[in-house]
């Protein structure tokens, strides 16, 4: 890059409007090799994301997100879209502009118009702020009505009687208890379809965060404390529900079945779990609590009652919450 | 402590006092409503707070000499935007964390 | 009590083989550095002009030094995470589960608070007083202070690969598994002290940069000429200074439960660890925007530099950055949607968020429209702004999508979460620091970086960028949480091995920084910025010398519009020389300060290994130093007149040698500044 | 010029600035730490139920000993004023006297605290009992804390006007000493009205 390209006197002068000046010409060979390496970069940016994508589309079709069983991720997923198609109003148009401005407006470009002291245009300043604050004026719009209709504690639809389920996260699994059905299994809960369930979370250790992508969206279990999360399963299927929150060295383990299908077969599910041998009785109750990884689906025939009160009970952090026969007995908020 | 030029410009007993006397005035009342029990919590509650707040005021004024002329203005900007950064997150903790009390401990 | 509290043999690292070499790579990396200071004879270089330097450029120059070893220490981490989960599907791959999680910790530690936190300090540091025309920082000496605070808490970090392990808690630490319960060992308290340490160190750095740019302004420099970077670098101030008192407190009470047995955070005994998330988020949000606006601050300078134009809507950008230093503190719930709080709650951060991400958009239609009319020259710096402009608008998108709750619900935890984090750092505060590094590095060291090299690096950073995070968002609609060291679901694995190819493209372009740095070093001499102003830039730090001159300014300069140095430029004022030279008083070089850190590195190890007559020592000799530092009042020399025109004389010498503009020979140039008055 | 200014000799343009920057510096610290206190109040408002069982606040504070510690502390702020008089009159040895004053206070409330901590840690009511406990210690005892870096920060201030006299590097300590030390009782303000008087409601 010795040569030096132009002579003094065609320097122009920056401050007047940009007349093409000689240089262009005496520069030829360097435009040619700049064109193609501009193309090379684009071809580069593009064949990364092309890469990306393709083979993403192999993996994608039998995604829980992508093929919920429930309304609740149905309804989220939706929101996603909705939102992505919301928010290309503000993003295409910087890829469209940043790959236009780059081409016209390349420093070896001469016939591109070149204003340098052009900093404020008003129509721009309008564009700029107004377009984003209404886009988000109806994206927020769309994520308060969402928000409500979603909120994990809003029953599914209240004029069915859910089905209820108490969940229990312990170190590396869940234990589900069905309190009027009287069973309880670990690693695997069962729920007829198209009933509302109803299930309280809680955990015995670490906080976790009860996760069922083609069901419905996560919510922490927290020890000392009780959650609610409703779904409603509108197909039957096998599919898998897991712990999302790092709890440990067991937490890569920390998944569960979860298989809907019809009353009937709740039923026969229900029936086989009573011919189970155990009991949840507190001794076995606390055998369980102990850490343990990969725990094969086990069933128990009888609850303890109220065993899901007395996990919370256990860390009480005031009177009102010592005796919790008591809580019960106070008017619900 | 207006020491635009790094020394001490005038500094009179007369703030002190009426700071000190106004102080304790402002202390005493809660106290004595404490001690004494008179009026029902809630009210009690309401008038400590009050009372807090204006004492605070008062040491702001007459201890640490903060008044719109002479205190520099980078100075009164900084303790409003603490305050208003105070207000944000005392203010949204608390609503945040007796919100999840209420959802989940009750 | 015994001497070495809880430190025994055991907790040396040789249970496991990954860990003894990690350990190993450690000190060897230790003892090369000190053997090739040994070698080239310069400990008395390194002690006296370096660790105890105050100059603002020297601990600007040392901060960026301990950014980029903690980012080579940060990418190994990564890497090792990526081949891991490329591998471990249906198998325990090559890392058990109590090794992955100390990675994953100590990955996401390093790089926030010791790759991101001291490159931006040190890019401030070296740019801010000469963007403003001022000689120095406000406090030099508590700026000294906060780099070996900074220093201190890495080296914990480091520390903990050879002596005990390191947190498995992750990043943010959640409690109750943090608490002594559920992690008994030195982990999590290594984790803490680090980041409690550093954490001093960044509050007292936010202190000096505000009253640096309130006080410390040339004359006529009003606050809205000053130059974009200044103003983001004002901002990313105000928000240390406001929000690291939150991460202090919520770190000190998990010190509390853990050390002496309190209940903050605890399971039983009257705890309650949704404090610690609100109080550790309370800093947290802020904190993102603590390490993105000084990344948008270089990406103003350098669109408008490489464009040969003024930036568009400077007054839009000001306000966007100062919008965005009052809204991060209003938004931080959206790091715990799914904890249960109520619809309204909910829906109020969500909202917020959403309102958050206009000043985000808004700037990126000013650098947009900046580069309108211009003339584009594609050096290595602008290379990164033009990935970053076309990358992060996608983290912006998945950003704006995890702000909806009911999205949230779903994808929290997994990893489109991660992929958006990373789209936010990667492109986003990474790109702009390493175009900060080459565009303003000719202003630290005299020389320009080799531009071949740092387009290969970018090219590497950009292509593995979109292969190792594209699969990750993917992979989010598949369900995988983050943290799994292994899984059994067979459509993950081929998403995760297209993410290690893209981490090993990512290796690339680290190598290629390294081999810029190498080959621009050994060509020095061809890559000399003579002038001062390689860029043809715009704004005041551009006057000074390069390197510049330990007082920056031999005479103030007297500003008279945005865009300082083109318009002095543009005036012909230049380069001009006084007729007479006035002394200048600097700080004196103390060695104070580094012995503040050492004691710091030691008390913390010494509160992390339980041996308290140690701890209380350096609490004393802290204290003790500080005391004698308070007492002394000469702690500043005087250079004289002539030292000062030497100093000068040599620099206008070495003017007269550059060329007429540094960048005449590249065939984008626009043509230079020429006085109007022709 | 007031007095003050002879016996410090002229100040150059250069160090005015210089003072000035270290106290805007050091209001910004200031800020920063209430920002702090105000964490600790929300944690202690949070926690403030939390008793798990142990003994509630009404069963521990004593309003006589939370008066005692108010009037300490409040005194002690009048007398760092008239200290600040003293030093605007350049009248070193009233200064003295007045810091001393102001010591003794300082010392007397953190003997009470201290007093009063040991006497909870006794009935067993320490830190490690409940959420509440630890709440309440870290609040109180934080600022505690401060009072006594306070504390070391006069003696330390009592040293140099000895040794220096008031000159204007000592004048601009003792001034942000004030900012300091007034500020601390701001804080402890509002814990009796956050902690003791609710408590004993």
């Amino acid at each position: 890059m010795g040569r030096r390209f132009g002579a003094e006197s065609d320097r122009t002068v920056l401050n007047r409007e940009q007349t093409p000046s000689t240089r262009n010409r005496s520069i030829e060979p360097q435009g040619v090799i700049l064109r193609q390496t501009l193309a090379y970069r684009f071809k580069g940016i593009a064949s990364a994301i092309a890469a990306g994508l393709l083979c993403a589309g192999c993996g994608f079709m039998t995604s829980p997100v992508m093929e919920p069983n429930g309304p609740i991720t149905l309804t989220e997923r939706d929101l996603l879209f909705k939102g992505v198609a919301i928010m290309m109003i503000v993003i295409i148009p910087v890829w469209v502009m940043a790959a236009l401005f780059l081409w016209r407006y390349r420093g070896t470009n001469r016939s591109a118009r070149y204003t340098p002291n052009l900093a404020y245009y008003w129509p721009v300043e309008i564009l700029v702020w107004g377009v984003p604050a209404a886009i988000i004026v109806w994206l927020g719009i769309h994520l308060w009505h969402n928000t409500y209709k979603l909120d994990p504690y809003s029953a599914i639809d209240p004029s069915v009687e859910p089905l209820k389920v108490e969940a229990i996260a312990q170190d590396w699994k869940w234990l589900f208890i069905y309190p009027e059905q009287n069973v309880a299994a670990v690693n695997e809960l069962v729920l007829p379809v198209n009933t509302p369930v109803s299930i309280e979370i809680t955990s015995d250790t670490v906080m976790n965060s009860l996760l069922i992508p083609a069901l419905a969206g996560q919510i922490y279990a927290m020890a000392g404390m009780r959650t609610e999360l409703h779904l409603l399963a509108d197909k039957p299927g096998k599919f898998w529900g897991r712990n999302a929150q790092f709890s440990g060295t067991g937490f890569a383990n920390q998944q569960f079945r979860v298989i809907a299908d019809s009353k009937e077969d709740f039923d026969a599910w229900v029936d086989k779990a009573k011919q189970s041998s155990d009991t949840l009785d507190a001794a076995t109750y606390e055998t369980l609590a102990k850490p343990s990884q990969k725990v094969p689906v086990t069933y128990y025939s009888g609850v303890e009652p109220d065993l899901f009160d007395k996990i919370i009970a256990k860390y009480a952090r005031n009177d009102a919450e010592l005796a919790p026969s008591t809580a019960q007995a106070e008017p619900a908020e | 402590m207006e020491t635009s030029s790094g020394i001490p410009v005038e500094r009179t007993m007369r703030p002190y006092i009426i700071g000190i006397v106004a102080a304790l005035i402002l202390t005493a009342i809660p106290f004595a409503l404490v001690f004494t029990g008179a009026l029902p919590r809630e009210t009690t509650l309401v008038i400590i707070a009050a009372f807090a707040v204006v004492q605070i005021l008062v040491h702001l004024r007459f201890f640490l000499h903060i008044d719109l002329e002479s205190t520099p203005r980078e100075n009164l900007v900084a303790l409003a935007f603490a305050c208003v950064i105070i207000f944000l997150m005392v203010g949204g903790s608390l609503w945040i964390m007796f919100d999840l009390y209420h959802r989940m401990m009750v | 009590m015994d001497i070495f509290g809880r430190l025994t043999i055991e907790s040396l690292p040789f249970y496991s083989a990954i860990a003894a070499s990690g350990a190993a790579i450690t000190v060897l990396g230790a003892l090369s550095v000190m053997a090739v200071i040994t070698y080239f004879g310069a400990w008395r270089l390194v002690l006296f002009d370096w660790i105890s330097s105050l100059d603002h450029k020297k601990i600007g120059i040392m901060y960026i030094m301990v950014a980029l070893v903690m980012l080579m220490r940060g990418f190994i981490d990564a890497a090792m995470m990526r081949s891991q989960q490329a591998i471990a599907f249906n198998n325990d791959g090559y890392l058990p589960p109590s090794h992955f999680d100390q990675i994953f910790s100590s990955h996401g530690t390093i790089m926030i608070f010791f790759m991101a936190m001291p490159f931006l300090s040190g890019l401030a540091n070296l740019v801010m007083p000469q963007q403003i025309g001022s000689r120095d920082v406000a406090f030099p000496f508590m700026n000294s202070i906060s780099l070996w605070l900074t220093t201190a808490g890495a080296g914990l970090v480091l520390i903990s690969l050879v002596i005990g392990k390191f947190s498995t808690a992750g990043w943010t630490g959640y409690p109750p598994y943090s608490e002594s319960q559920f992690t008994p060992g030195v982990g999590v308290d290594y984790w803490l002290w680090a980041v409690l340490i550093s954490g001093i160190g960044t509050t007292m750095t936010g202190i000096n940069f505000l009253v640096t740019i309130i006080k410390c302004r040339a004359p006529g420099m009003t606050m809205f000429r000053l130059p974009l970077f200044t103003w983001t670098v004002f901002v990313t101030a105000i928000l240390m200074i406001f929000a690291f008192p939150a991460l202090t407190v919520a770190c000190s009470m998990l010190f509390l439960d853990r050390t002496f047995g309190f209940h903050f955070f605890t399971n039983a005994m009257g705890g309650n660890m949704m404090n610690y998330i609100n109080l550790f988020w309370l800093w947290g949000h802020p904190e993102v925007y603590i390490l993105i606006l000084p990344a948008f601050g270089v990406f103003s300078e350098v669109v408008a530099v490489f464009s040969q134009k003024r930036l568009f809507g400077y007054i839009s950008l000001v306000l966007a950055t100062m919008a965005i230093g009052l809204l991060s503190f209003t938004v931080w719930l959206h790091h715990f949607f799914t904890m249960g709080s109520s619809a309204r709650v909910n829906s109020f951060f969500g909202t917020m968020t959403t309102i958050i991400a206009v000043p985000t958009g808004v700037k990126v239609y000013d650098w947009l429209f900046t580069i309108f009319r211009g003339r584009v020259i594609f050096k290595p710096p602008m290379l990164f702004t033009l990935g970053f402009l076309v990358t992060f608008v996608i983290g912006g998108l998945s950003g704006v999508l995890l702000a909806m709750p009911p999205v949230d619900y779903l994808m929290h935890n997994t990893t489109f979460l991660i992929a958006h984090f990373h789209n936010m750092i990667i492109p986003g505060v990474l790109f702009g620091y390493l175009a900060g590094y080459m565009f303003w590095f000719p202003k630290a060291f005299g020389f320009k970086l080799n531009e071949k090299w740092g387009t290969w690096s970018f090219w590497c950073w950009i292509i593995g960028f979109y292969l190792a995070f594209m699969p990750l968002y993917v992979l989010g609609f598949l369900g995988m949480p983050r943290r799994m060291e292994h899984y059994e679901i067979a459509a993950w694995q081929p998403h995760l091995i297209i993410a290690a190819i893209g981490a090993f493209i990512i290796f690339l372009g680290i190598v290629c920084l390294g081999v810029q740095l190498w080959v621009s070093v050994r060509d020095r001499n061809q890559l000399l910025d003579l002038s001062g102003d390689p860029w043809n830039g715009r704004s005041l730090e551009w006057g000074t010398s390069s390197p510049a001159a330990p007082y920056n300014f031999a005479v103030l300069p007297q500003v008279q519009s945005i865009d300082a140095w083109w318009d002095m430029k543009q005036r012909g004022v230049a380069y001009q020389r006084p007729d007479k030279y006035e002394p200048i008083t600097l700080p004196k070089n103390t060695f104070i300060s580094a012995f503040i850190g050492g004691a710091g590195f030691v008390f913390g190890f010494a509160m992390i290994w339980y041996m308290w007559w140690l701890a209380i020592l350096c609490l004393a000799s802290i204290a003790v130093a500080i005391i004698i530092r308070a007492s002394d009042d000469d702690s500043e020399y005087t250079m004289s007149a002539d030292e000062v025109k030497a100093i000068e004389d040599a620099r206008f010498a070495q003017l007269a040698k550059a060329p007429k503009n540094a960048m005449e020979d590249e065939p984008g140039f626009a043509g230079q500044p020429v006085p109007e008055a022709t | 010029m007031s007095a003050a200014a002879d016996t410090m000799g002229a100040i150059s343009p250069h160090d005015a600035e210089k003072y000035e920057e270290k106290e805007f510096g050091f209001w910004l610290y200031l800020m920063s730490d209430a920002v702090i206190f105000s964490l600790l109040f929300a944690t202690y408002l949070v926690m403030v139920g939390n008793t798990a069982g142990g003994p509630p606040g009404k069963e521990l504070f004593s309003l006589e000993r939370a008066a005692g510690e108010t009037l300490a502390l409040l005194l002690s702020s009048t007398t760092f004023g008239f200290a600040a008089v003293a030093l605007s009159a350049a009248d070193r040895s009233k200064v003295l006297l007045w810091l001393c004053i102001t010591f003794l206070l300082g010392g007397c409330f953190i003997f009470l605290e201290y007093s009063e901590f040991s006497g909870m840690i006794a009935q067993g009511a320490g830190p490690d009992r409940s959420g509440f406990l630890s709440g309440f210690f870290t609040l109180v005892g934080t600022h505690g804390l401060h009072v006594s870096v306070g504390l070391l920060w006069i003696l330390v201030m009592i040293g140099q006007v000895l040794f220096k006299g008031l000159t204007a590097p000592v004048a601009s300590r003792l001034m942000r000493l004030g900012l300091f030390w007034h500020f601390l009782d701001i804080i402890w303000v509002v814990i009796f009205s956050v902690v003791y008087l609710p408590g004993l409601l």
